[in-house]
């Protein structure tokens, strides 16, 4: 069972990925970039790593989302 | 039942590691360079961590009393992987300031365009 | 090793014959040019009277301390050629000083003469002198290679550079002189000889109705009488070294004057019929045919035997 | 002893005790961390100190309380102390160098600095792989952060593909740690290698994935473009650090994980390192930009150090040795190169002369320059000389054979670089730009060069063959250098003479009994110091010229004395580095002494493949084991030989030679032309002795070489017009004789061989030294504009004359004793038709040699030449010394020619000349008595003189235009003197045999390389990405060829 | 296109390579020598039941030492690089205006996160978590409050003044282990073991863990302050 679920997720995560890097919006590309994180973090939890689970999850996922906006609001205010 | 969890989660991982050198790679706009290597790294964490899973095993964390219960899953790679994700982290955030200052400079974001040093 | 009086006295005699010899011969040349030609000639004395005007005339005119020397190291080269090199095969007495050197040192020592000559035409400053020179020179290194080769030919052939060596097996009878033992070495050193007695082909250097007659344009009087004394020398002398060569040396002193008048005449022959080449010609023509004779000689010389 | 691990806890603790400060007190932070630096290098050093006395043993460190595989662990050997403490030294003076921008940039730059050397000094001594990784990237986010001190936008660009490429490659080595992981069981590198990690398939996999990218963190060409752009433009001063510092913490960490791939793997190692050092130095060759220049050539560096990784199981011992000296060389040299051009800041090499400027700095360049490109006296001479050795007794000739063509490759570009320097002129304002006022920035460059040149000294003990004797003419010159820049160029001269007489005296025993050793030694000597003597004629100071002159007569002193190959080499190297200097003086000699140097270095690459396989045939350096070479002995013997012709100029290696010499100053050229040719001959000397019969058809062949360059040498030198080009080509036509005449291998040969070095030696430097001073005097090089000079200078005139008899050999003085024995040996050895050529060049070099004695002192005399005085008596007594040997050689040649007799016969060259008592010598062919001839020519020159003077009487010298020139009278003595192309009649019959082909062939070959490197160079098209693309291709291109899948 | 396809080609390429890692890879039966020694006696050598915890802060403290310096460096690099110098930084910029909800949620939320935080922080060798994850919820609580008022001026000096002291700190627990025994570098064995369970127990890692919380919550808040005020450059 909890293979089944792994190979949605992984699914999911690589479909989130191959939408990341083909997509040509950037904000969709980075929302993307941030769902395949969560997905990995859900992975770890899976594999019975709770640490890296959370440590994906906040750093893995949110914080560097986080970064690449403010960037891309750097970028868009520069240009603006 | 969870048979093949390792090896599913290990094939996504190099699934997504590739696919992120791909990215890297292909994608002319920095900004998507700088994504596909953090998908990279996030494909390399998902393959250390799967590599210390064991059939079977729990979290390596022993109940209140300090005896072993069950089997446990390797707790090593999962120390490495803590430190690899926090690098991530820390080397994404310095390309993106690179991008952002190079932008400042170039109005760009297309790789092509910084090619002052070559030969 | 001998300095003993009576051979440097036996040398002056042998010089002083060679020297009226060459002049000799240098007059039957002049009356047969003119036979040719269709005149009487100048009388037989004539050279001796050049000679005696010339050496009474006193001058006091110099362009300098080389030009004052040139003359000497010219004649100095013809009697050092001279001395170098036995006269009569065999006999002790007629041998001069050839112990002290033999073929090598001969064909060397040609090129002092020339030196002389260059330096003192030089110091005189004149560009005809100069002009001169330089063709002189090129002329006589183009000539060297033929005679060169067959040189080494006949050092092959006989294994020796000795003189004496190579005219004693030159002994006994015509059929073993060089000419017929070794012909190709003996043709190469023969139009090598044309040259090196620059007569008419080849006398563009001294010729006597170019412009002020090269080299020796400046010269005058005493000094023009050290000169001529010389190339009545050095006619003989190298008239002599190619019948020693290539005719078998002289063991009488009737032969060696037979045989000179008969070396000497070959090239006087061969001028009076070809016109006169220019330097860059004859040098082209030495390193041609005379050449390729050669090292066909040394070949056959060296491998065929 | 402290112990290492607070080198750790001392940096990270002062890093973030900085972070207190914020924006205040930045001078301050910045000597704080100056002391950290400081701290760091003590402990290192005092280990360091403790293991070479050997007064501790390796330790272990553990962490965390528990024993290696279950906790992360250091260890301190030998190896470890020395890296570190190269480390930390660099650190500190690094530190001290960018300390103003340091102090600009604010106290977060520094802690950066300061966690980079800590890194570094982690990386080296940890035995975890974990930990190395997470250490690694310490390194790397520590230079991308140092890249920007500069701030501007290539800085950023460069650290932008960076990181990119850094990212890429940690990522995969990830992977490859956590696979390890798997398969051993722990992460300890002991256990990991000794776990055969490489048995499996997928271990393999793993541990090609680890290696790999510790090699691409050495940026391997091609996949470097992202370490060039680091170079170029980061400043010059963190330029330093990562081609010094983490170069070698990333060479020694390959060391350390190299074994977890196998023993199979090392030749694919070998081949990586190979390819980078040849691939970047051939690319170097086209770079204008000093700081990426220095990039490609520490890539270079750092690729040999790879191939010499990788060739450890091959090299056994002497591994270590070689490794830590071209390390230790590399970072020295390196580190100095990158901080010079930090303090000139000039971004295009060819504005490199305003080093001139600063003669402190210039020295240093210098120094650094023949360190990298491995000249003695300097540790990468040592390391290379033994690598080669090895390379070559272990079979591994290839290799070898690429190292040298890679270390040639680097010298195209140093020496143009060197050329730039000491002969471009200076832009006005180029000094304002140079900031060497301060003294932190120019005291490490200082501390470098003492630095090299000590580490130089030090690695003598290691190399079999090196002797600390080789030392002293050094330390001798090194005090000439620095009086150089305070005495008058006479007080030098007096010193120098000096110095030579003493040291003739003291290295004449070693070499006492040895005659021919002897000859060659009295040439140099005697020679080197009659040429100095000229020198007394210069005024001024002439700086620099008494150093190299010292320095080239040092290196032809030790060819002579060595008697094993290293010390033979080690004198070449000095002599070529000695002359290069010379021949740079000249005012238009740039492009010749670069052409020089080019074809020296070949040549002496070309000797060293040689000698490595001597050294395979006896297993030492000894010269004798020229004679034992069984491994291709052909291939040794042609390389050796065309080696030492490069010295002799033999036809085709001779292009350099004309504009060498020709150009050269006044009384350089004597030395050069008349004594450093020799040392080439001596090289052939020896080089015939030792080949024994498998020599023969070299033999053959050289006979043929040496007959051609005699013709072309002195053709050509009949066509010249340049006084002094006619000289150096006739050098070359004497050399093809003497190269002839010892190819035949007989006493005849070899006799006429010894006469002929003698008889140039004499009359070539006359010749040199006259008509150099002549010159000088009338301030033109073309014979046509001189003329008449005999009225003005006689003594000149008589020294010429003499000089001039005995290069045309006419018989009464020596020239002729050559000619003699040349007729006997061609004659005896059957060499027939080669011997007419040399006859043929023979009467050639009479007609040039009259050239120059009518141009110059016959004819007009020339309205500006009227002022002129005699030659300074400086120039006329070495002549008239030398004229004295001359003198003597003719009139008895016995006393010199048996005792060489003697020494061929017992060489076993053939016993055909016999010596009579009166000096009469005779061989089966014919008899010559020299003594005999000069008596007889002299009494009949005195007889005829005194006849001419009966009959002409007292005579007065006439005006200059008393002449019949065709019934006009000359004004000008231009139009008069006539001496313009000469022998035209001979040029037009034979001059088409002259014409320039060589010359043209060669540059041909030049053009094509550069063409070849310019098309490779175009793979940089600094694109970020395609640098990671190109860092993927090398992965993959590696794992096919080296697991062949 | 054919850029793409080579590309495409190139990562296949790489795809190959790695192929034969992943076919070795069984899904892991049982475990490698050095995880069996760590489940056997991990809480005998270090009192920690949160084994991944002991690994990360105990046996390989220095991995982690090297972790915080690797924040550390990003941090200082960024801020010495993105650094707005005082004239050209307007003092607060134009902003869409946040929403009524995100303002109020986030005035509840942010002290909750950072209390969270500080309990992973602290407990961080009994239940998973430990000094990485509570310094990072730490940091998504600022990022949280950053969302919520853009114009907040985080105040750097007391940010540099907690980072250094919790960096040396971790430092001097090192040497300190040092002194102690031989080796001992950053050994938790300062202070008694105690009784596996309990919150004041496995000697030091508590209080590594505090630091280690403290110093990456700071470092990454720093960073995230950074590339907040860099976005207010003229």
């Amino acid at each position: 069972m909890l293979t089944v679920l792994a190979a949605i997720l992984g699914i999911a995560a690589v479909v989130g990925a191959y939408y990341a890097i083909h997509n040509e919006k950037l904000t969709a590309a980075i929302i993307a970039s941030g769902i395949v994180g969560m997905v990995s973090s859900i992975l770890f939890l899976l594999l019975a790593a709770p640490d890296v689970a959370m440590t994906e999850a906040s750093i893995g996922s949110a914080l560097t989302t986080a970064i690449f906006f403010f960037t891309l609001n750097k970028i868009r205010q520069t240009n603006g | 039942m969870d048979q093949y969890l390792g090896q599913v989660v290990m094939a996504i991982g190099f699934i997504l590691a590739i696919l992120g050198l791909y990215g890297l790679l292909s994608q002319k706009n920095m900004i998507k360079m700088i994504l596909g290597f953090s998908i990279f790294t996030t494909g390399v964490n998902i393959i250390m961590v799967a590599i210390g899973y064991v059939k079977g095993g729990t979290a390596p964390i022993l109940d209140a009393e300090g005896n072993a219960v069950a089997k446990f899953v390797d707790p090593v790679p999962q120390a490495l992987v803590l430190t690899s994700i926090v690098i991530g982290l820390g080397v994404t955030a310095m390309m993106l300031a690179y991008v952002m200052k190079l932008y400042q400079d170039k109005k760009s974001l297309n790789i092509n365009d910084y090619k002052d040093l070559k030969w | 090793m001998d300095y003993s009086i009576t051979k440097f006295l036996w040398s002056l005699l042998g010089l002083f014959i060679i020297l009226n010899w060459g002049m000799l011969m240098s007059s039957t040349m002049r009356r047969v040019g003119a036979r040719l030609a269709g005149r009487i000639g100048v009388p037989m004395y004539q050279p001796w009277i050049d000679l005696a005007k010339l050496m009474a005339l006193k001058t006091w005119l110099s362009h300098g301390v080389m030009y004052y020397i040139g003359p000497v190291f010219r004649l100095v080269g013809g009697v050092g050629m001279f001395l170098f090199m036995p006269i009569i095969f065999g006999s002790e007495i007629w041998s001069n000083y050839s112990f002290s050197g033999d073929l090598i040192l001969l064909l060397y020592f040609q090129s002092f003469g020339m030196l002389g000559m260059a330096m003192g035409a030089s110091d005189s400053s004149s560009p005809h002198a100069s002009i001169g020179i330089s063709r002189g020179l090129a002329q006589f290194a183009a000539v060297e290679v033929p005679m060169t080769l067959a040189v080494i030919a006949i050092a092959i052939q006989h294994q020796t550079f000795s003189f004496n060596s190579i005219m004693e097996a030159q002994q006994g009878g015509v059929l073993n002189w060089t000419i017929f033992t070794n012909p190709l070495a003996s043709i190469a050193g023969m139009l090598a000889m044309l040259g090196a007695m620059s007569h008419s082909p080849f006398n563009l250097v001294k010729a006597p109705n170019e412009i002020p007659i090269g080299p020796p344009t400046e010269y005058h009087s005493s000094f023009l009488s050290v000169l001529r004394t010389n190339s009545a020398i050095i006619h003989v002398v190298e008239a002599a070294l190619f019948m020693n060569l290539f005719f078998g040396g002289a063991d009488t002193w009737l032969m060696y004057i037979v045989k000179t008048f008969f070396v000497y005449f070959i090239s006087v022959f061969v001028g009076m019929v070809f016109p006169r080449m220019k330097v860059e010609d004859s040098v082209r023509w030495f390193l041609k045919w005379p050449t390729a004779v050669g090292i066909i000689a040394v070949l056959v010389a060296a491998y065929w035997k | 002893m402290v112990g290492p691990i607070y080198i750790i806890a001392l940096a990270l603790g002062l890093a973030f005790f900085l972070g207190f400060f914020g924006k205040s007190a930045k001078t301050l932070s910045v000597y704080l961390m100056l002391a950290g630096l400081a701290a760091m290098t003590c402990i290192s050093g005092t280990w360091l100190s403790a293991f070479i006395d050997g007064s501790v043993s390796t330790q272990e460190i553990y962490t965390a309380g528990f024993k290696p595989p279950y906790s992360i662990n250091l260890r301190m050997g030998l190896e470890e102390a020395a890296f570190t403490f190269i480390i930390n030294l660099i650190g500190l003076l690094g530190g001290t160098y960018l300390f103003q921008t340091l102090k600009k940039a604010g106290n977060a730059a520094m802690s950066v600095f300061i966690i980079l050397i800590m890194s570094l000094n982690v990386i080296v001594m940890t035995r975890d792989l974990f930990n190395l990784f997470v250490f690694v990237e310490i390194g790397s986010i520590a230079t991308a952060g140092l890249i920007l001190l500069d701030k501007e936008s290539k800085a950023l660009q460069a650290g932008l593909k960076y990181m990119i490429a850094t990212g890429v490659i940690s990522g995969l080595l990830l992977i490859g740690i956590i696979f390890a992981y798997s398969f051993v069981g722990n992460l300890n590198i002991d256990a990991i290698i000794g776990a055969n990690l490489a048995g499996t398939t997928a271990g393999m996999v793993a541990a090609f994935l680890i290696v790999v990218v510790l090699v691409l963190e050495l940026k391997p060409f091609p996949a470097n473009g992202w370490g060039l752009d680091v170079y170029e433009a980061a400043n010059p001063g963190v330029g330093a650090l990562v081609s010094a510092a983490i170069g070698t913490a990333s060479l020694f960490v390959l060391h350390k994980v190299l074994p977890m791939a196998g023993e199979s793997f090392y030749p694919y190692i070998v081949a990586v390192g190979v390819i980078t050092f040849v691939g970047s130095n051939l690319v170097g060759t086209q770079q204008k930009n000093a700081n990426r220049l220095l990039g490609y050539s520490s890539i270079g560096q750092l690729g040999l150090v790879v191939a010499v990784i990788g060739l450890e199981p091959v090299l056994g011992t002497s591994f270590k040795f070689i490794a830590f000296a071209l390390i230790i060389n590399h970072v020295l040299a390196k580190a100095g190169l990158f901080w010079i051009s930090g303090i000139i800041r000039k971004a295009n090499i060819s504005e490199w002369s305003v080093l001139r400027t600063k003669p402190a700095l210039l020295i240093s360049f210098l120094i650094f320059i023949f360190a990298l490109i491995g000249f003695p006296p300097f540790p990468s001479f040592f390391g290379k000389y033994q690598l080669i050795m090895n390379l070559i007794s272990s079979d591994n000739i290839g290799t070898a054979a690429f190292i040298l063509i890679g270390s040639f490759a680097e010298g195209i570009y140093m020496f143009r670089w060197v050329g730039d320097a000491l002969k471009n002129e200076v832009a006005e304002d180029a000094t304002e730009s140079l900031d060497c006022g301060k003294l932190n920035k120019v005291l490490p460059v200082l501390l470098m060069a003492v630095a090299v040149v000590a580490a130089g000294y030090l690695s003598i003990p290691f190399v079999d063959g090196a002797y600390s004797t080789y030392f002293i003419p050094l330390a001798f010159i090194m005090f000439i250098g620095l009086i150089d820049s305070f005495l008058p160029a006479v007080v030098k001269n007096v010193v120098s003479i000096a110095g030579m007489a003493y040291f003739t005296y003291v290295m004449y025993p070693i070499i006492e009994g040895d005659l021919m050793r002897s000859i060659f030694f009295g040439i140099f000597m005697i020679g080197g110091i009659l040429t100095l003597i000229p020198g007394f004629a210069k005024k001024g100071k002439r700086e620099g010229f008494y150093p190299a002159a010292l320095l080239m007569y040092a290196g032809l002193a030790t060819i002579i004395t060595a008697d094993n190959t290293f010390g033979f080499f080690f004198g070449w190297e000095l002599m070529t580095a000695g002359s290069y200097f010379l021949i740079i003086r000249g005012k238009r000699s740039k492009a010749h002494a670069y052409s020089y140097m080019l074809f020296s270095v070949a040549g002496a690459y070309l000797i060293l493949f040689g000698f490595g396989f001597a050294y395979q045939a006896i297993g030492s350096s000894l010269l004798e084991g020229l004679g034992e070479i069984k491994l291709l002995p052909t291939l040794a013997y042609t390389a050796l030989a065309i080696g030492f012709m490069t010295k002799t100029a033999s036809l085709g290696l001779h292009i350099w030679l004309p504009g060498a010499h020709g150009e050269a100053e006044s009384d350089v050229s004597p030395m050069v032309s008349a004594v450093l040719l020799k040392a080439g001959v001596f090289g052939l000397m020896l080089l015939f002795l030792n080949m024994g019969d498998n020599g023969e058809t070299i033999l053959y062949v050289l006979g043929w070489v040496g007959a051609f360059t005699a013709l072309m040498g002195n053709l050509s030198a009949t066509f010249q017009e340049d006084a002094k080009r006619m000289l150096a080509y006739s050098s070359i036509g004497q050399l093809g004789y003497i190269l002839f005449a010892i190819s035949m291998m007989t006493t005849l040969g070899w006799l006429a061989g010894f006469t002929y070095v003698l008889n140039h030696f004499m009359f070539k430097s006359i010749l040199f030294m006259v008509v150099g001073g002549i010159v000088v005097a009338t301030g033109t090089h073309d014979l046509y504009r001189m003329g008449g000079l005999i009225k003005k200078m006689p003594l000149a005139f008589i020294a010429v004359m003499v000089a001039m008899i005995t290069m045309a050999g006419l018989p009464p003085l020596s020239g002729f004793a050559g000619k003699w024995l040349f007729y006997n040996a061609v004659i005896l050895k059957g060499w027939y038709i080669q011997g007419v050529i040399v006859f043929f060049a023979g009467t050639i070099a009479f007609m040039y040699a009259y050239k120059m004695l009518h141009s110059i002192f016959f004819g007009q005399l020339k309205d500006n030449h009227r002022n002129l005085k005699e030659l300074s008596p400086a120039i006329l007594i070495p002549a008239y010394i030398l004229i004295a040997g001359i003198m003597y050689f003719s009139v008895f040649p016995q006393d010199v020619l048996q005792p060489i007799n003697e020494l061929l016969v017992s060489l076993n060259l053939g016993d055909t000349l016999t010596w009579a008592a009166d000096g009469n010598a005779t061989t089966v062919l014919s008899n010559w008595n020299g003594n005999a001839v000069m008596i007889i020519i002299v009494t009949t020159f005195a007889l005829v003189l005194l006849y001419t003077m009966l009959i002409t009487g007292k005579t007065k010298k006439l005006e200059q235009f008393n002449i019949a020139y065709s019934a006009e009278r000359p004004f000008r003595p231009e139009t008069t003197h006539y001496s313009h192309n000469m022998f035209a009649g001979l040029n037009k019959a034979i001059g088409f045999l002259v014409a320039p082909g060589i010359t043209s062939f060669w540059n041909n070959v030049s053009t094509m390389v550069m063409d070849f490197a310019g098309m490779v160079r175009r793979i940089y098209s600094g694109n970020g990405q395609v640098y990671a693309g190109q860092i993927i291709v090398y992965i993959i291109v590696f794992y096919f060829i080296a697991l062949g899948k | 296109m054919d850029k793409k396809f080579m590309v495409a080609l190139l990562v296949a390429a790489m795809a190959v390579i790695l192929f034969p890692l992943f076919q070795s890879f069984e899904g892991g039966t049982q475990l490698s020598e050095l995880g069996q020694y760590y489940t056997q006696n991990g809480v005998s050598d270090t009192g920690a039941t949160n084994l991944v915890a002991s690994v990360v802060v105990t046996y390989r403290g220095l991995d982690t030492l090297g972790e915080v310096t690797i924040l550390f460096l990003a941090a200082s690099i960024i801020s010495f690089f993105l650094s707005v110098s005082k004239d050209d930084r307007i003092e607060n910029r134009t902003v869409m205006s946040v929403t009524e909800i995100l303002s109020t949620a986030s005035q509840t939320l942010v002290p909750i996160i950072v209390l969270v935080g500080a309990y992973i922080l602290v407990n961080g060798h009994l239940t998973p978590g430990g000094g990485f994850q509570g310094g990072a919820i730490i940091a998504s609580g600022t990022l949280l409050m950053f969302l919520a008022n853009p114009n907040h001026k985080l105040n750097h000096t007391i940010i540099h003044v907690i980072e250094s002291t919790s960096g040396i700190a971790f430092v001097a627990i090192g040497v300190i282990g040092v002194l102690m025994m031989d080796g001992g570098f950053l050994s938790n064995k300062l202070f008694d073991l105690g009784t596996p369970g309990e919150v004041i127990s496995a000697g030091a890692m508590p209080l590594i863990n505090i630091f280690l919380g403290l110093k990456v919550g700071t470092e990454l808040s720093n960073v995230l302050g950074i590339f907040v005020e860099s976005q207010n450059e003229k």
